[in-house]
């Protein structure tokens, strides 16, 4: 038996459909992602979870236990909300302790936790500050250090990173990373952030329109995804229309004037699929034109213009001179690196 | 030519009267156009002290006490040309003001009640006193000419009067006030009391009562043994540096017998005209020839000049 | 120090604060502080049973009222009266108001009108109910709570001071419901969620969550509910009788019975000086408890 | 899931029973044949309402009220709204003393209002007009528009006041479009509460009614000097009818929560 | 003379200063992003640009004129705000409308245009929906078409994506990209996104503390770091701490197990500053053995405990095999990608 279970939950608002037949299993003490487009319903799900919505459809169990049926104030969870949901009359550490003294922990223990948990999200000194009189950034770290104070068995968390920069989000990754590992705090977190999901989690759940798309981990959801929505929503593809040279010998799997040994099997026309960072600038291959060359840090991303189509290419900035915007290049790729799919298939 | 005269006066069925049976006849014989500014006699006052030095009222009609007042502070113009037909007790000094109805404060009491509890019918004032009406007896206050009267009988029968009242504020304090569920002046409150059947026993007048018995409500008035007293609605011209000559005519019409009919009928006012013949189904309780004459009448001079100091002591005596 | 820059904007702060009262101000000026500072002035003049009302100053009155424990007494009764309605309203009708937000906007206009509902009839009506339900021994209330045999004799509630405060109460429960229902409007409901989440049960939500945010709501209420409480007259002269006299009764028989206004305005003046002091008192009081909330 | 429980629900009736009791008591009196009030009625008879017919001024009075009613809440929203935003908003010196005085006419008994304006309406000229009778009730009754659209205001989002005005709205459209609606809540409960007052007062207009203007409560004020009969109770029950008639007509043809709550309903 | 010029601004609350001496010229159809730690600023910065907020200090010019004597109503921008700020008694499309209203647009151009622009941040169909029923990003994407669609000259954006997932948000980013080119609207962006500032921005501002620490070109503050701070804040760096052995011929930096000649001008003890991304594993160098391996889409993470401290590689996952956990590697580097500070200077 999981720990936490939803079984074929959906939520309807008036005749509008917003989740529908959502079925989970977690285990205790794993960490879950909910990845997907805003508007797929990974909210309302949250707030499912939580008991503030009540599901149209379907049961949700907690160690078996059916939810519904459990106050929210007694079901121990430690929730984020995307709006932050600040007590607006209390300070950052009033905000922090509430929860401590719901659970009756005496005065000074409280003093303490409220304060490590806000040194802990790096807000030390902003004990006394209204939530008013804060920036978007620490309003966002104090819901996150109410939600963690209380060492709940279960987190949810709603995009509680979304308003803090890099730096700060990966200390608070890290951070998150350690609470689960220490205290076995099974976590759901929602997240717009691909590298964040990807990072954190033991597995992620890929949502569209309210569906289950895949639940996998990290690398299955990224190189083995279930449809193509998924390889498209979790980072960038490239899709090129190929065909079989069956003329040449041994058969050839032709896009533009990139050329391999065809694998077994291959029908006539089929689409190549291949992640950006899989390409490589070559001096034979696909004949491209870069068309845009943009900076991004640690890697440049390149949008170019090819015989099969446009493609994104994505080179580590390791250094090594890249080509500028108009070059004209080659691209080349592994075999193994891309994946095939009858041409015509929905994309 | 003065186009407005303004007339205040009681509100309800008394200014109902007076719209139907006055001022249509008045308006049509003098060309000018009344207005009835509405109001009990304590507001009617207020308005005059307030609107002092600039009147804006013509006529007011009001009880007595307030008339008293009313006089005293200089609002009334004089009266010329009244009817010599009169009571006595109708008239005011210098002719200030007129009484238009004669009204007897006496003792009301549930019929119903006192028969379901086989109680006899209050005879007289010293039944007020009576333990078995605890909590169950209501009296207007003395800013009220009802409750003054009752002051100045009880004062009077125990060898007090209008100049010693001290006995009768003994017996309100000691005697009366366990009696008493509530010091009341609003008549209407009064019908209330009794309608809910917190009150059964009362000192009233008779106009009042016998328009409460007029509902169908079970209750009757006792003039008490030793004497009821007057108590007059009267009206007075207001003075002002231009009195409309009209006021007087319109005061004079009150008075007139074929009104004063009317006014007994609609409203239980006993007519202040001594050769008034009073069709014998009218006035079963209002003071009217016999009952009329046999009315003791206060000494308002005395009363007056200690109506201050009474009040002050009836307020942190008796009320409270 | 940015003095500079502070107090410029401090200006154009006070600048427009001005502009949006000055059109109330002036009508306040115009037509409330004139007859206001005329009462005043009547407090201090004397009067005379023939004489009337003289226009000179003498402090009389207040020397009156002073040595009078009289005065003190009835003072005393109209605060109390007045506080202890305030505090029955505020606590049904502040959770009352929690109680309408809550249901579902159907529900909530209807009810948000019945309890409007006995404000639409006349005061004199309205104790009127009260007298037929309570009053005497015929008293609906008293009879059932006979026949059910938990009292024996019928309580006494016309011409008390209980009867007041409940009178009073009741007319007054709708100000208290109305304001904390208009503050409550801008509560974030997700709020209680997290305040939920993190253990709180429904007693704790209300008390340490809902009601700061609201307390400008229920400020609002009880500054209205305390003072009308405390200068109502109609309520307190119909259940309290002449008998239980209070600021207002007082002052309505200066002013209509015995026509000493003088005395009367002195009353009046001298509540009106409690009240504000009061109010404007626990009004600063409060604000700065919850600064944050009144921001 | 934020539903009321059974605790809650139990409180609920119990409180609209205690505050509808005298009420219905009155509107079932008005049903009495006898002449007098008593209850339990015995019998059933539309005696008293009949008998509304033959009191015009009663009519008469009702239409007055709500005339009076309606203009002098209106106009005292248009002053007490921009000074509610005012106090609720900025902290300015005087603003305590603004806010006394705006609140004072609740602390004065009414007689004494009364009187007070009736001296002064009648030294200006003005007494026994109907001018003068709306200028008091707008008085009387703005500290409650006052009030309510403060506790509507106090701590309002101003980021999206701001959001307005960045795209264009300034002075009385921002108040229009963006203000008005987000403390209308406040407003419209403000109304109510200072419609009523002004509906309802008897002790101040009692002075300052003119002939002609007498509203209902001082018609049944004086009607009930003579005595109080069941005509109090009926009149009283008409009222009550021919306002919920409209406000069910207004909560079908508009919807009461959208009156009430403003736009833009909750959500989750 | 700069299109908006911000002259030693400054911004206190209260005792605490907030901005300090901020000072900046944007061009015409410039697009500057704000970059910089949560509570260093910058939406106070931008909230006195567009004038809800009074500067303490200094001065802010539009077109040379004094910004504080223009009414916020008649300055022509188009503003996003973190809380989204959105009116919540009107629909989407009210909402976007609004701006249009003001501006006397005509009905039927109105509603084109504002069908228009929701259409463009993908909520068509959601016109007659209430803020408060929208997920979070349906909410900031209403606030971002009601700031455009008024195509203001002057667009201030504060966090306007940071709810959005990577694809939505990359054609937002498209979108405001071009609308920058064609319309020539001058934009001011503040993210917590480095991705994002470097992708979009002209110049970049990174703030610390309300003090601008640098301005420059994405590659600039990227790759030539004005501190310790910018080049930490930016990416991640690691710090090896190095020696010169003058022993060697050619004399030698050494860290740990890897060295190299050493630079003209050095001192003794240097320590090394190095972008993750240029670092390779190889035969030879740095001994490093990898404690966690981080799976991130089109990179992966390593962070090794070295001779010289831990240390963190990212490798572009271009499917070649990594090294697992626990794996014993060798670091290696150009020596044109490191930087080299005198040691004990501030980090
Ligand atoms: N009204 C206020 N009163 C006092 N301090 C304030 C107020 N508003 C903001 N601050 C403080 O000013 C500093 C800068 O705030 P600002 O909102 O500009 O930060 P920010 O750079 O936008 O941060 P974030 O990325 O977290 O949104 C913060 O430390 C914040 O706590
Ligand atoms: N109260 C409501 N009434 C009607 N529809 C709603 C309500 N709340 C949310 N929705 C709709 O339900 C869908 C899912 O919303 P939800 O908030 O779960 O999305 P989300 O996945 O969290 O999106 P985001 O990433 O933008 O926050 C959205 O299309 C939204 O418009
Ligand atoms: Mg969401
Ligand atoms: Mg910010």
């Amino acid at each position: 038996m999981a720990f936490l279970e939803l079984d074929g939950v959906g939520k309807q608002f008036g005749s509008q459909t917003v989740v529908d037949d959502f079925s989970l299993a977690v285990e205790r003490g794993e960490f879950i992602s909910f990845l997907g487009p805003s508007g797929c319903g990974k909210t309302t799900t949250l707030q499912m979870i939580a008991g503030f919505l009540e599901p149209s459809r379907g049961a949700i169990r907690l160690e078996g236990r059916d939810l519904t049926k459990v106050h929210p104030a007694k079901r121990g969870l430690g929730i984020v909300f995307q709006s932050y949901a600040l007590f607006p009359h209390m300070t950052a550490a009033e905000n922090v302790a509430f929860g401590l003294e719901m659970r009756n922990v005496k005065r000074n223990e409280r003093a303490k936790r409220v304060g490590a948990a806000l040194a802990m999200v790096g807000l030390k000194g902003f004990e006394e500050r209204y939530p008013r009189r804060m920036s978007g950034g620490q309003q966002q770290r104090v819901a996150l250090a109410r939600a963690l104070v209380i060492q709940p068995s279960v987190l949810l968390l709603d995009e509680p990173l979304s308003n803090l920069d890099a730096k700060l989000r990966e200390e608070m990754q890290i951070e998150l990373r350690q609470i689960q590992r220490t205290i076995g705090t099974t976590t759901i977190l929602v997240t717009h952030d691909q590298n964040e999901a990807m990072s954190l989690s033991d597995r992620i759940v890929v949502m569209s329109q309210g569906r289950i798309e895949q639940i996998g981990t990290p690398q299955q959801t990224y190189e083995r995804p279930a449809s193509a929505f998924v390889s498209q929503f979790l980072g960038k593809t490239n899709d090129f229309a190929a065909n079989v040279d069956r003329t040449a010998q041994p058969a050839r799997l032709v896009a533009g004037s990139w050329h391999a040994p065809a694998p077994v099997g291959v029908t006539d026309t089929v689409t190549i699929s291949l992640r950006p960072e899989r390409i490589s600038f070559a001096d034979s291959g696909l004949a491209a034109k870069i068309v845009t060359r943009i900076f991004q840090g640690n890697h440049w991303l390149f949008q170019c213009e090819t015989e099969c189509g446009p493609a994104i290419v994505i080179r580590q900035n390791d250094g090594s001179p890249q080509p500028g915007e108009g070059e004209a290049v080659r691209l080349d790729w592994r075999v193994e690196d891309m994946s095939l799919r009858a041409s015509g298939g929905a994309a | 030519q003065q186009k407005t005269l303004y007339v205040a006066g009681y509100g309800g069925s008394f200014e109902k009267t007076i719209r139907d049976e006055v001022i249509p006849n008045f308006e049509k014989e003098n060309g000018v156009k009344v207005e009835y500014v509405a109001g009990n006699s304590t507001d009617t006052l207020a308005k005059l002290q307030a609107q002092k030095g600039n009147q804006q009222i013509d006529v007011a009609i009001v009880d007595d006490g307030p008339m008293y007042q009313a006089i005293q502070l200089g609002f009334c113009g004089k009266l010329d040309g009244l009817p010599a037909d009169l009571y006595d007790a109708a008239r005011f000094k210098d002719d200030r003001a007129v009484a238009i109805g004669l009204v007897a404060t006496g003792l009301m009491y549930n019929t119903k009640v006192f028969a379901e509890k086989g109680w006899a019918a209050p005879t007289s004032w010293n039944d007020l006193k009576d333990p078995k009406y605890a909590k169950q007896l209501v009296i207007p206050p003395i800013n009220n000419t009802y409750g003054l009267e009752a002051l100045v009988m009880l004062a009077k029968m125990n060898g007090g009067g209008e100049s010693n009242v001290d006995a009768g504020f003994k017996i309100f304090k000691t005697d009366i006030n366990p009696n008493v569920l509530a010091y009341e002046p609003s008549p209407g409150k009064m019908t209330e009391l009794f309608q809910s059947g917190q009150a059964v026993i009362a000192v009233w007048g008779t106009g009042r009562v016998q328009s409460f018995a007029n509902t169908g409500f079970p209750v009757d008035f006792v003039y008490p043994k030793e004497g009821a007293a007057t108590l007059l609605t009267t009206a007075c011209p207001i003075a002002k540096p231009t009195t409309s000559p009209l006021a007087g005519s319109f005061i004079k019409m009150l008075l007139d017998p074929k009104i004063q009919l009317v006014m007994l009928k609609d409203y239980g006012y006993g007519p202040v005209l001594k050769s008034l013949v009073v069709p014998p189904e009218l006035g079963k309780m209002a003071p009217i020839g016999e009952r009329a004459a046999k009315l003791y009448n206060p000494d308002w001079t005395v009363i007056n000049e200690k109506r201050e100091e009474w009040t002050k002591r009836w307020n942190r005596e008796v009320e409270r | 120090m940015t003095a500079a820059a502070d107090t410029s904007t401090q200006t154009a702060e006070t600048r427009a604060s001005w502009a949006l009262t000055l059109p109330a101000l002036m009508l306040f000026v115009g037509v409330l502080v004139i007859p206001l500072l005329m009462t005043v002035m009547l407090s201090f003049h004397d009067w005379g049973q023939y004489k009337g009302i003289e226009p000179v100053f003498i402090l009389k009155n207040w020397q009156e009222i002073a040595s009078d424990p009289y005065y003190a007494e009835m003072f005393w009764r109209t605060f109390r009266i007045a506080l202890l309605a305030t505090l029955i309203t505020a606590v049904l009708g502040a959770p009352e108001a929690y109680i309408l937000n809550r249901m579902s906007g159907r529900w909530k206009g209807i009810f948000l009108l019945l309890i409007l509902g006995p404000l639409l009839i006349s005061v004199v009506a309205r104790t009127l109910g009260w007298a037929l339900l309570f009053g005497g021994n015929n008293g609906l209330v008293n009879k059932l709570l006979m026949s059910l045999g938990l009292i024996r004799a019928p309580l006494p509630f016309m011409f008390t001071e209980t009867g007041m405060v409940v009178a009073l109460a009741h007319v007054m429960m709708p100000f208290m419901v109305l304001s904390v229902w208009a503050a409550l409007q801008r509560v974030d409901p997700q709020i209680e969620n997290a305040a939920m989440s993190l253990g709180a049960g429904a007693f704790t939500i209300i008390r340490r969550i809902i009601l700061p945010q609201i307390m400008p709501g229920v400020l609002s209420g009880a500054i209205i509910v305390f003072s009308l409480s405390a200068s109502a007259f109609a309520t307190p002269a119909i259940i309290g009788g002449r008998r239980l006299k209070v600021a207002a009764t007082l002052a309505y028989d200066e002013f209509l019975n015995t026509l000493n206004w003088p005395l009367g305005a002195a009353v009046a003046v001298l509540l009106l000086l409690a009240l504000v002091l009061i109010v404007v008192g626990s009004n600063a009081l409060i604000e700065r408890r919850y600064a944050e909330v009144f921001r | 899931m934020r539903t009321n429980g059974p605790l809650a629900l139990t409180f609920h009736a119990l409180f609209v029973v205690f505050m509808l009791a005298p009420i219905v008591v009155v509107c079932l009196v008005a049903f009495t044949p006898e002449g007098f009030l008593s209850l339990p009625v015995n019998g059933f008879s539309l005696r008293w309402f009949r008998t509304i017919a033959s009191y015009p001024e009663f009519v008469h009075a009702f239409w007055v009220s709500l005339g009076l009613g309606m203009v002098s809440s209106f106009v005292a929203l248009l002053f007490a709204v921009p000074a509610a935003l005012a106090i609720a908003r900025y902290r300015f010196r005087g603003r305590d003393v603004l806010a006394a005085l705006f609140l004072s006419p609740l602390m004065i008994p009414h007689v004494v209002l009364g009187i007070a304006f009736l001296r002064f309406f009648t030294s200006l000229g003005l007494g026994g007009t109907f001018a003068a009778l709306l200028i008091a009730h707008v008085i009387v009754v703005f500290p409650f528009a006052l009030r309510l659209t403060l506790a509507a205001a106090t701590g309002m989002d101003r980021s999206v006041e701001m959001a307005a005005v960045s795209l264009g709205a300034g002075g009385f459209t921002l108040f229009r479009r963006v203000t008005l609606p987000l403390i209308l809540p406040g407003v419209i409960s403000g109304w109510a509460l200072a419609f009523i007052q002004s509906f309802d007062d008897l002790t101040m207009t009692v002075f300052l009614a003119a002939p002609g203007t007498e509203t209902l409560p001082v018609r049944m004020f004086l009607y009930i000097q003579d005595n109080i009969d069941p005509l109090v109770t009926s009149v009283s029950a008409s009222v009550i009818a021919i306002t919920m008639t409209a406000l069910i007509l207004l909560d079908r043809f508009y919807g009461l929560d959208r009156v009430l709550a403003g736009k833009g309903d909750p959500g989750r």
